[in-house]
C-alpha cells in the first residue's frame, strides 16, 4: 500500500497509543467538523428563511449576484481543494519540496477567493447593499462572512504550515497535522459548495 | 500534591517557551494540565456560581413572599431572576457536571489523563472567563444597571437594543458564547477521551453508565452549542452592528430566535440531567450491593433521550403561533420522552429490589433524584399536552416543573456525587450526620419551595412578574415557598459547613485513611489510591469484565455464594509509582482565556479592548503552539505520550468484541 | 447518538500498519485529478442551468437538479479529498450523523415555519 | 427493624404521603378567591382543556403513588442498618452477605417501555382530538371579531363588527376585552412591539402576540361576569403590571354597551371644569389619546385621519404581517383610547381599580352609579403615571409623567375624564 498517498497517511496517521487506533487530533478535527455542519445549518435556514422577507421595492439578490464572478471564485476554491490533496500526499511521500509548493498554492488560491469576496463585498454595498440594509443583506453578509472567516483561518493555517516546513519542522511523521488542516480546508470548500448552490444558483 | 518528575523537557531556541515545571502552590493550579486538578476547579466555581445563583434566588423569594412585594423594584427583579436562570444553568449545572467528567471520565476508563490536557485547562479557564462577565454584570456601571433582563431565553424582539438599551444583553450574549467556546471544547475532548484513551480491554460496552451519560451529554453540547452560538452571533450582530436578523419592521420574524434557542436549549435540558442520572446509575448499585439492573437498557434509553432530545424543542412554543400541525407533531413527540427515561426510573427501581440498603449521604442522594424527578418529569408529561399547555406555559406551574427536574433531578444527583467521590478526591469522607442532616433538610426545604409552585401555577400565578395583587389569592402558597426557600439555604449552609468541618479535622486531626475504595464500590477510578495519586494508575489495567474492579474483589464459592476473592488494599494501586511521564503545565490556557475575556469586554464596552483581546489571544495561540512539545496534544509527538500505554498488542488488546459483552453480562 | 459511537473494537485492524480501511482500494493522484474535473464538469454545468432559467425550465426542476449536484459534489470531496471513503469509519459516522441531524433540524424548523 | 416499628414506619409514612395530598387536593378544589385559577373554567375551551387535562392528572398521579410508594417499600423492605460508616473507616462492608446478583430481566425491560408507550399513545389520541376541536369556531350569530394588540404595557382591543378585520376596526377600547355571553368571540391578536401572551385562565388557554404575526384565537364564556387576565410572555419592565379583564355580559346589556361605545365623546359645556381640562388635555394628552369626537388626528401630531389612530399600523409588504413597531405610530396614536374610559372598571393595564366599592361588580353600564370614582390613584396616575407603574416613558413606553400640572390642572382633567362613559 505504499503505492498511494491516501494509504501511507492512513499508515501514518495509524497511533497505537489509542484504543481506537486513530489519531486523538484526527478524532477531534472530524467531531469539530460534526459540529460545524449544525453552525453552518443554521447560517444557511437563516439565509433561507430570511432572503425573501424584503420589500417589493427592496434590494435583493437579483439585484447584486454577479452569478460569472462567483463561479470563477467557486471554481478557484474548489480546485483549492485540489492542491490540498496534493499537498497532503506529497507529505505523506517526505516530498517536502513538492509540499511547500502545494501548500504555498492552496493558501493562494484561498486568497483569491477571500480576495474575489471582498471585492464582491464591496460591489454589493456600493449597489445599495449594506449590512444593515435588510434582512437579505444582514443574512448574505453573515453567512458569506461567517465562511470568508473559515477560509481566512484556514489561510493562516496552510501558511504556517508552509512556514514550519520552511523552518524545517515539517517532516513526514507530522503528515497527519497536514491532512487534519486538509481535513479543515476540505469542509470550508464543501461548505461553499452548499452555499453556491442554495445562495447563488437557486432560482430567487 | 507531591511534584511529578518531568524528566525530559524539550528545551527549544525560544528559550520564552519553556513550560513552567511541577510547581507548588497557586501555581500549581493556575497552569496545571491535571484532569483532576481541572475537574476539582470545576466544582469548586460552580459551587460558589451556586452560592451566587441562590442568593439570586432568595432576593426572587424576598420580593414574592407576600403581595405587593416591595423589595426590589420590577426593573432589578427582572435581572435577577435572569440572571438567577442563567447562573444556575450555565454556571452551576453544566460546570457541576464537568466537574465529574473531567474528575472521572479518564479515570473510569483506565486512562492517565484526558486526549488534550491542554486544551482540557483552557475549557475550564475560558468557562471561568464568561462566567465573570457574566456575574461582572450585575456591577459594571451601577448595582444592576447592566444586568441581563430578558429572561434567560431571552426572546427577541424584547432582546434588541431598542427595547433592551442597557448592555445587560450585551453581556448575555457574549457571556453565553464565552461558555459556549468551553462547552465545546471540553465536548471534542472528553469525546475523544472517552473513544480513544480506554485501557486495555474497556470495550464501550464495559464502560459504567455514568460513561456512557457523560458521553451522550457531550454529544448533545457538541451539536448544541453550534445552535446556540448561531442565535447569539445573530443577536449580538442586532445588537452591536444593527443588522435586521430579528427586527420586526424590516420583515424578520421573532420566531427565528425561539426556533434557534430551543433547539439548542432542549437538548440542554437533557445536558443538565443525564450525568445525573449516570451518577444515581454508579451510587444506586454501589450501596444496593447488586449490579446495576439493565445496564444495556440503561444505556439505550441514555442514547434514546439523547436522539429524541433533538426532536421536541418547539413543546416550549406551543402558544407561540406555530399552527397547529407543528404542535400536534411536537406535542406527541415529547411525550414518548417520558418511555426511555421511565426505563431508567424502573431500572433503578429493580436495583434497589431485593438489594442490601444503605442510606448512606450519597444514597440518600440518590434516592431522592429517583423520588423526585419523577415528580417533575411527570409535570413535564402534562406540559407536553399542547392544549393544556396553553393553560399552564409560563405559569408557575412551569416553574415547579423545571426546579423539580433541574434541582430535584440534576442537583440533588450531582450533590450525591459530592458525597461520594469526596474521599476519592480528598481522601477523607464529609461527615455522614451532617450529609444526611443537610440532605434532609435541603429536601423539606425543597418541597416546600417547588411544591407549592405547581398549585400556584394552576391556579393562574404568572412566572415572571415581580409581584401580584393581594386580591389574586396566592399569598399563602408563596409564603410557603419562600420560606421552603430560606430552608434550602440552611440545608446548603450545612453542606458547606459540612465540608469546612470536615476538612478541618482531617486537617487538624491528619488524614484518615479512608482507603482507596471507602465504599466498596465497582468503578475502576476506586482501584487507585486516595487522593488520586497525578497519575492515575500506577499501571495499565486490562479490563474484562463489567464493573472489572467489582469483579476482581468478589468471586463465588462454591455453593455459588458471592466472597470476597482478594482483599481491596491486594488489588488496588497504592499511587507510589513517581515514574510515569506526565505533561508540564502550561502557562498559555489561561493567557488565552484572558484575552477571549478582553475581547468580551471589548465587544461590550470598546472595541480597541477588543483589539487588545485579539492581540493577546493570538500570542497565547502562538506561544501554546511553540510550547515544548512535551505532552500528547502536540501533534506528532507520539513518542512522549502522558497517558503513554503500551502499543496496544492486537491479538487481545483490542477492546472487546460483541461476543465479550455477553460474557461481561453472564458473569456470576 | 449510535451512529455517533461506533462500535470501536470492530476497528480493530492487523499491526502491521495496514490503514483502518481494510481492502479498500487507495486513491492515486490521477484519481484525484479525475475527481477535479468531475466536480468541475458539475460546477460548470450547475452554472449552465443558472442562465438557462430564461428558457423556461422550471423553478421546482431546476432545483431539484441544483441539489442532486449540490449533493454529489459534496460527497465527491468528503469521500475523495477528505479520504472518507477510505478511513476508518468512526469518522464517516461522526460527520454524517452531524450532517444529518442539522439537515433534519433545521428541515423541520423551516417546516414549522411553513417555508417551503 | 422489628416488624412492629416496619408496620409503624409504613403506617407514618403513608399518612404523610395522603394527608399532603389530601391537603393539596382541598387547596385546589376550594378554588374559590382565584379569578386567574384554571381550575374552575367557564369558557368553554377552558372547560375542553379541563376535561382533557384532569383524567391525565390523575394518570400522573397514580404514576406518581407507584413510584414513591415503590421507593417508601423499598426502602422499608430493604434496607440494613448500621450505614453510618462514619468518618473513615476502611473495608467496613468486607464480610458481608451478598442479595442476588441480579443484572436484569428482559421481558421486564420490555414490558416497562410498553406499558407506557401504550398509555401515552392514548393519551396523544385524546390530546389530537382536543387539539383540532379547540381550534373551531362554533357558529353563532355575532360577526363580531375583535383585533387584540399587545403593547407595552397594555392591551387594546378593535372591535369589528362585520367580522372583516382587514378595514378599520368599528371602535377601540383598552385592558377590559367585553364580550357577548354563550358565543364563540375569535380574536386577531397582533402586538406593536415586543412578545405578549393573551391569556383570561377561566375562558381559554393563552395565544402569543408576536410583532409582525397574526394569530388568530377564540374565546367563549359560559357564564357572564368579569374575569382577570395577565400577559404572560415576558415584555420588559412592566410584564408584570400588563393585566387585563374580560368582562362578559348578557347578549342585550352587551348591545347596549355597543351603541354607547360606537357614540362619540361630548364637548363639555364651557365654563365648566370639564371644559378646561379638554383644554389642558387638548395640550398635554391628546399627543398620544384619543377621544373619539373631541380630539382630532392632527392634535396626535401623526400622520393618521381615522380617529381610532387605526391607519397607522399598515400591513406590511402588502402581506398581512400585522402591525410592526415604529417609533413614530408609537407616538402617534399607541396609547389607550379614552373615549369611554368611565365605563371601564380598571385602567392602566387593569392594574388600578377605576371605582371603589364596585367589587367584582357585573352590570358594566351601571358601573359609574355603584362605585365611586377612584380620584386619588386617577389623579396620582395622571401627575406622575411612571410612579405608579414602572415605564421608561424616556423611550415611549409607558405614559410620561405631567409633573408640570398644577392640583387645579389635575382636578379639571379627572372632570373631563368623568365626563367620558
Ligand atoms: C433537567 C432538565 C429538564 C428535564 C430532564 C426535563 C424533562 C422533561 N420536560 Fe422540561 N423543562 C425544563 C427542564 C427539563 N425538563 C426547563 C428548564 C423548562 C423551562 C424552560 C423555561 O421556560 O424557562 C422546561 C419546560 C418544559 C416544557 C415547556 C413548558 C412551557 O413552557 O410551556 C415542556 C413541554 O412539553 C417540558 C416537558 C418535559 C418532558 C416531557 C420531560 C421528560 O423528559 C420527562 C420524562 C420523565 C418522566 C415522565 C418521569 C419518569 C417516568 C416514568 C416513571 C414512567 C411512566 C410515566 C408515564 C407513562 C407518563 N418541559
Ligand atoms: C439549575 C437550575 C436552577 C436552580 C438550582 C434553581 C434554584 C432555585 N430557584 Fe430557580 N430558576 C431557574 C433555574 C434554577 N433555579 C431558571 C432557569 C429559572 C427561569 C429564569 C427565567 O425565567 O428566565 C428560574 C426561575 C426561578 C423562579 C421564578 C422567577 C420568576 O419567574 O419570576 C423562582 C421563584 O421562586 C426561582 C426560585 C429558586 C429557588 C428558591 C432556588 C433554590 O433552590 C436555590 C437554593 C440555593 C440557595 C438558597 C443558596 C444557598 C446560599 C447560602 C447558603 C448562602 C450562604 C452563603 C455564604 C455563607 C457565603 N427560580
Ligand atoms: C406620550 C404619550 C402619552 C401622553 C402624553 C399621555 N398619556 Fe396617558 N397613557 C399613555 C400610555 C402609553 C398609557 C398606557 C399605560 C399603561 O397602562 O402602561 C396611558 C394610559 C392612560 C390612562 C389609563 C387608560 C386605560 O384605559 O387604562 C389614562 C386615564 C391616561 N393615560 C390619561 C392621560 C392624561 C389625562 C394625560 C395628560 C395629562 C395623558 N394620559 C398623557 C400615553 C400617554
Ligand atoms: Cu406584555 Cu408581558
Ligand atoms: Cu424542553
Amino acid at each position: 500500500m505504499t503505492d498511494t498517498a491516501a494509504a501511507e497517511v492512513a499508515a501514518l496517521s495509524e497511533d497505537h497509543r489509542t484504543s481506537t487506533g486513530i489519531s486523538n487530533e484526527k478524532l477531534a478535527m472530524w467531531l469539530f467538523l460534526g459540529s460545524e455542519c449544525l453552525l453552518f445549518g443554521g447560517l444557511i435556514s437563516t439565509y433561507m428563511f430570511n432572503k425573501g422577507r424584503i420589500g417589493p421595492d427592496d434590494i435583493g439578490p437579483d439585484d447584486v449576484f454577479d452569478i460569472p464572478f462567483t463561479s470563477v471564485s467557486s471554481f478557484v476554491l474548489l480546485m483549492s481543494s485540489l492542491t490540498m490533496v496534493f499537498a497532503v500526499s506529497s507529505i505523506a511521500k517526505g516530498d517536502l519540496r513538492r509540499n511547500r509548493i502545494w501548500l504555498a498554492a492552496t493558501a493562494a488560491l484561498g486568497a483569491t477567493f477571500v480576495a474575489g469576496q471582498v471585492y464582491e463585498f464591496t460591489a454589493f454595498y456600493s449597489e445599495g447593499l449594506g449590512f444593515t440594509t435588510n434582512l437579505f443583506g444582514s443574512s448574505f453578509y453573515a453567512l458569506t462572512g461567517f465562511h470568508g472567516a473559515h477560509v481566512t483561518i484556514g489561510i493562516i493555517m496552510l501558511m504556517s504550515l508552509f512556514v514550519m516546513s520552511v523552518r524545517g519542522n515539517l517532516s513526514r511523521e507530522r503528515a497527519e497535522t497536514v491532512e487534519i488542516i486538509g481535513l479543515y480546508w476540505h469542509f470550508v470548500d464543501v461548505v461553499w459548495i452548499v452555499i453556491f448552490t442554495i445562495v447563488y444558483l437557486f432560482p430567487q | 500534591m507531591t511534584a511529578v518528575q518531568s524528566p525530559r523537557i524539550a528545551h527549544r531556541p525560544l528559550g520564552v517557551f519553556t513550560r513552567p515545571q511541577g510547581s507548588e502552590g497557586w501555581r500549581s493550579w493556575l497552569f496545571t494540565v491535571d484532569h483532576k486538578r481541572i475537574g476539582i476547579m470545576y466544582g469548586a466555581a460552580a459551587l460558589f456560581f451556586f452560592i451566587v445563583g441562590g442568593v439570586e434566588a432568595l432576593f426572587i423569594r424576598l420580593q414574592l413572599a407576600t403581595p405587593n412585594g416591595s423589595v426590589i423594584g420590577a426593573g432589578t427583579y427582572n435581572g435577577v431572576f435572569t440572571i438567577h436562570g442563567v447562573t444556575m444553568v450555565f454556571l452551576v449545572v453544566m460546570p457541576m457536571a464537568a466537574a465529574f467528567a473531567n474528575y472521572l471520565l479518564p479515570l473510569q476508563v483506565g486512562a492517565r489523563d484526558v486526549a488534550f490536557p491542554r486544551l482540557n485547562a483552557f475549557s475550564f479557564w475560558c468557562f471561568l472567563a464568561g462566567g465573570v462577565l457574566l456575574t461582572s454584570s450585575m456591577f459594571i456601571g451601577g448595582w444592576f444597571q447592566n444586568v441581563p433582563d430578558g429572561g434567560w431565553f431571552n426572546y427577541a424582539p424584547n432582546s434588541g437594543v431598542l427595547f433592551s438599551p442597557s448592555k445587560g444583553i450585551d453581556f448575555y450574549a457574549v457571556g453565553l458564547q464565552i461558555t459556549g467556546i468551553a462547552s465545546l471544547v471540553s465536548a471534542i475532548n472528553l469525546i475523544a477521551t472517552v473513544l480513544n484513551m480506554r485501557t486495555k480491554g474497556m470495550s464501550l460496552f464495559r464502560m459504567p453508565v455514568l460513561t456512557w451519560m457523560l458521553l451522550i451529554t457531550q454529544f448533545l453540547l457538541l451539536f448544541a452549542i453550534p445552535v446556540i452560538t448561531v442565535a447569539l452571533f445573530l443577536l449580538m450582530f442586532d445588537r452591536l452592528w444593527d443588522s435586521n436578523f430579528f427586527n420586526v419592521a424590516a420583515g424578520a420574524d421573532p420566531l427565528l430566535w425561539q426556533h434557534l434557542f430551543w433547539i439548542f436549549g432542549h437538548p440542554e435540558v437533557y445536558i443538565l440531567i443525564l450525568p445525573a442520572f449516570g451518577i444515581v446509575s454508579e451510587i444506586i448499585p454501589t450501596f444496593s450491593r447488586k449490579p446495576i439492573f439493565g445496564y444495556h437498557f440503561m444505556v439505550a434509553s441514555g442514547i434514546a433521550i439523547g436522539f429524541m432530545g433533538w426532536g421536541v424543542w418547539a413543546h416550549h412554543m406551543f402558544t407561540s403561533g406555530m399552527g397547529p400541525l407543528s404542535v400536534a407533531a411536537f406535542s406527541v413527540s415529547t411525550m414518548f420522552i417520558a418511555v426511555p427515561t421511565g426505563v431508567k426510573i424502573l431500572n433503578w427501581l429493580a436495583t434497589m429490589y431485593r438489594g442490601r440498603l444503605r442510606f448512606t449521604t450519597p444514597m440518600l442522594y440518590a434516592v431522592g433524584v429517583v423520588s423526585m424527578f419523577t415528580i417533575g418529569g411527570l409535570s413535564g408529561v402534562t406540559h407536553a399536552i399542547a392544549p393544556s399547555d396553553t393553560q399552564q406555559t409560563d405559569t408557575y406551574y412551569i416553574v415547579a416543573h423545571f426546579h423539580y427536574v433541574i434541582f430535584g433531578g440534576a442537583l440533588l444527583g450531582l450533590f450525591g456525587g459530592f458525597y461520594f467521590w469526596w474521599p476519592k478526591a480528598f481522601g477523607y469522607k464529609l461527615n455522614e450526620a451532617w450529609g444526611k442532616a443537610s440532605f434532609w433538610v435541603m429536601l423539606i426545604g425543597f418541597n416546600f419551595t417547588f411544591g407549592p409552585m405547581h398549585i400556584l401555577g394552576l391556579q393562574g400565578m404568572s412566572r415572571r412578574i415581580p409581584t401580584y395583587r393581594a386580591d389574586e389569592g396566592f399569598a399563602f402558597w408563596n409564603m410557603v415557598a419562600s420560606i421552603g426557600a430560606f430552608v434550602i439555604a440552611i440545608g446548603v449552609a450545612m453542606f458547606l459547613w459540612n465540608v469546612y468541618a470536615s476538612t478541618r479535622k482531617w486537617r487538624r486531626a491528619g488524614r484518615p485513611d479512608v482507603g482507596p475504595d471507602p465504599w466498596d464500590a465497582r468503578g475502576l477510578e476506586w482501584m487507585t489510591a486516595s487522593p488520586t495519586p497525578e497519575h492515575n494508575f500506577d499501571s495499565d489495567i486490562e479490563v474484562q469484565k463489567l464493573d472489572e474492579f467489582w469483579h476482581r474483589k468478589y468471586g463465588r464459592d462454591e455453593t455459588g455464594r458471592v466472597v470476597r476473592a482478594a482483599p481491596t488494599s491486594q488489588i488496588a494501586h497504592d499511587g507510589s509509582n513517581t515514574s510515569v511521564h506526565l505533561p508540564s503545565p502550561s502557562y498559555w490556557p489561561i493567557v488565552l482565556s484572558a484575552g477571549i475575556l478582553l475581547v468580551g469586554y471589548g465587544l461590550i464596552f470598546n472595541l480597541w479592548l477588543a483589539a487588545a483581546g485579539v492581540a493577546l489571544l493570538v500570542g497565547a495561540i502562538y506561544g501554546w503552539s511553540l510550547e515544548p512539545p512535551d505532552d500528547p496534544d502536540a501533534a506528532g509527538h507520539h513518542g512522549d505520550h502522558a497517558g503513554e500505554l503500551p502499543a496496544a498488542d492486537e491479538a487481545e488488546g483490542r477492546a472487546g468484541s460483541p461476543l465479550e459483552l455477553e460474557e461481561a453480562q453472564s458473569v456470576d | 447518538m449510535s451512529t455517533a459511537t461506533p462500535d470501536t473494537p470492530n476497528t480493530a485492524h492487523g499491526a502491521d500498519g495496514h490503514s483502518a480501511a481494510g481492502g479498500h482500494a487507495h486513491p492515486s493522484n490521477w484519481l484525484y485529478v479525475k475527481v477535479a474535473i468531475a466536480l468541475a464538469l458539475l460546477t460548470a454545468f450547475e452554472v449552465f442551468t443558472y442562465f438557462e432559467t430564461v428558457h423556461g425550465w422550471g423553478d421546482n426542476a431546476i432545483i431539484v437538479m441544483l441539489v442532486a449536484m449540490m449533493v454529489l459534489k459534496f460527497f465527491l470531496v468528503v469521500a475523495f479529498f477528505m479520504h472518507l471513503k477510505f478511513d476508518a469509519p468512526i469518522f464517516w459516522r461522526l460527520f454524517v450523523f452531524g450532517l444529518i441531524l442539522a439537515m433534519a433540524v433545521y428541515m423541520v424548523m423551516l417546516t414549522a415555519f411553513r417555508y417551503w | 427493624m422489628s416488624s412492629r416499628v416496619k408496620k409503624l414506619a409504613w403506617l407514618s409514612s403513608l399518612l404523610v404521603v395522603s394527608g399532603s395530598a389530601a391537603l393539596i387536593a382541598v387547596a385546589i378544589v376550594v378554588d374559590k378567591n382565584h379569578p386567574l385559577s384554571t381550575l374552575s373554567p367557564v369558557g368553554r375551551q377552558g372547560r375542553e382543556i379541563a376535561e382533557l387535562i384532569n383524567p391525565i392528572f390523575i394518570v400522573a398521579g397514580v404514576v406518581f403513588f407507584l413510584v414513591q410508594g415503590a421507593v417508601l417499600a423499598l426502602w422499608l423492605r430493604y434496607r440494613v442498618s448500621g450505614s453510618d460508616t462514619g468518618d473513615g473507616e476502611y473495608g467496613y462492608y468486607e464480610d458481608e452477605e451478598f442479595p442476588e446478583q441480579v443484572h436484569g430481566n428482559n421481558r421486564l425491560e420490555i414490558a416497562w417501555t410498553l406499558v407506557p408507550t401504550a398509555l401515552l399513545a392514548v393519551i396523544s389520541v385524546f390530546t389530537l382530538i382536543a387539539l383540532f376541536a379547540l381550534d373551531d369556531v362554533e357558529a353563532s350569530d355575532e360577526d363580531l371579531v375583535v383585533t387584540v394588540v399587545g403593547q407595552q404595557w397594555w392591551w387594546e382591543y378593535q372591535y369589528h363588527l362585520d367580522g372583516d378585520t382587514t378595514t378599520p376596526p368599528d371602535f377601540v377600547t383598552a385592558n377590559e376585552l367585553v364580550i357577548p355571553v354563550g358565543v364563540d368571540i375569535p380574536l386577531d391578536i397582533k402586538s406593536r412591539d415586543v412578545i405578549h401572551s393573551f391569556w383570561i385562565p377561566k375562558l381559554n388557554g393563552k395565544k402569543d402576540a408576536v410583532p409582525g404575526r397574526s394569530h388568530d384565537w377564540v374565546i367563549q364564556s359560559e357564564q357572564t361576569g368579569r374575569f382577570r387576565g395577565q400577559c404572560t410572555e415576558f415584555c420588559g419592565l412592566s410584564h408584570g403590571y400588563m393585566k387585563m379583564v374580560a368582562v362578559v355580559l348578557t347578549a342585550e346589556e352587551f348591545a347596549e354597551w355597543r351603541d354607547n361605545q360606537m357614540t362619540p365623546a361630548e364637548m363639555p359645556q364651557g365654563g365648566t371644569a370639564a371644559a378646561s381640562g379638554r383644554e389642558i388635555f387638548a395640550q398635554q394628552c391628546a399627543s398620544c389619546h384619543v377621544v373619539n369626537g373631541i380630539t382630532s388626528p392632527a392634535d396626535r401630531g401623526g400622520e393618521g385621519t381615522e380617529p381610532d389612530g387605526w391607519d397607522v399600523y399598515g400591513e406590511f409588504n402588502g402581506a398581512d404581517a400585522g402591525v410592526y413597531l415604529d417609533i413614530d405610530t408609537l407616538v402617534a396614536g399607541a396609547a389607550p383610547n379614552l373615549t369611554h374610559l368611565m365605563t371601564r372598571s380598571t385602567f392602566a393595564g387593569s392594574i388600578f381599580d377605576l371605582y371603589l366599592g364596585a367589587g367584582e361588580h357585573l352590570g358594566y353600564l351601571d358601573l359609574p352609579a355603584s362605585g365611586t370614582l377612584n380620584r386619588g390613584e386617577l389623579e396620582a396616575w395622571i401627575y406622575n403615571a411612571p410612579e405608579r407603574k414602572p415605564a421608561d416613558a424616556d423611550n415611549f413606553r409607558g405614559m410620561p409623567s405631567r409633573t408640570g400640572l398644577s392640583p387645579k390642572d389635575i382636578d379639571d382633567l379627572v372632570a373631563f375624564l368623568s365626563t367620558l362613559d
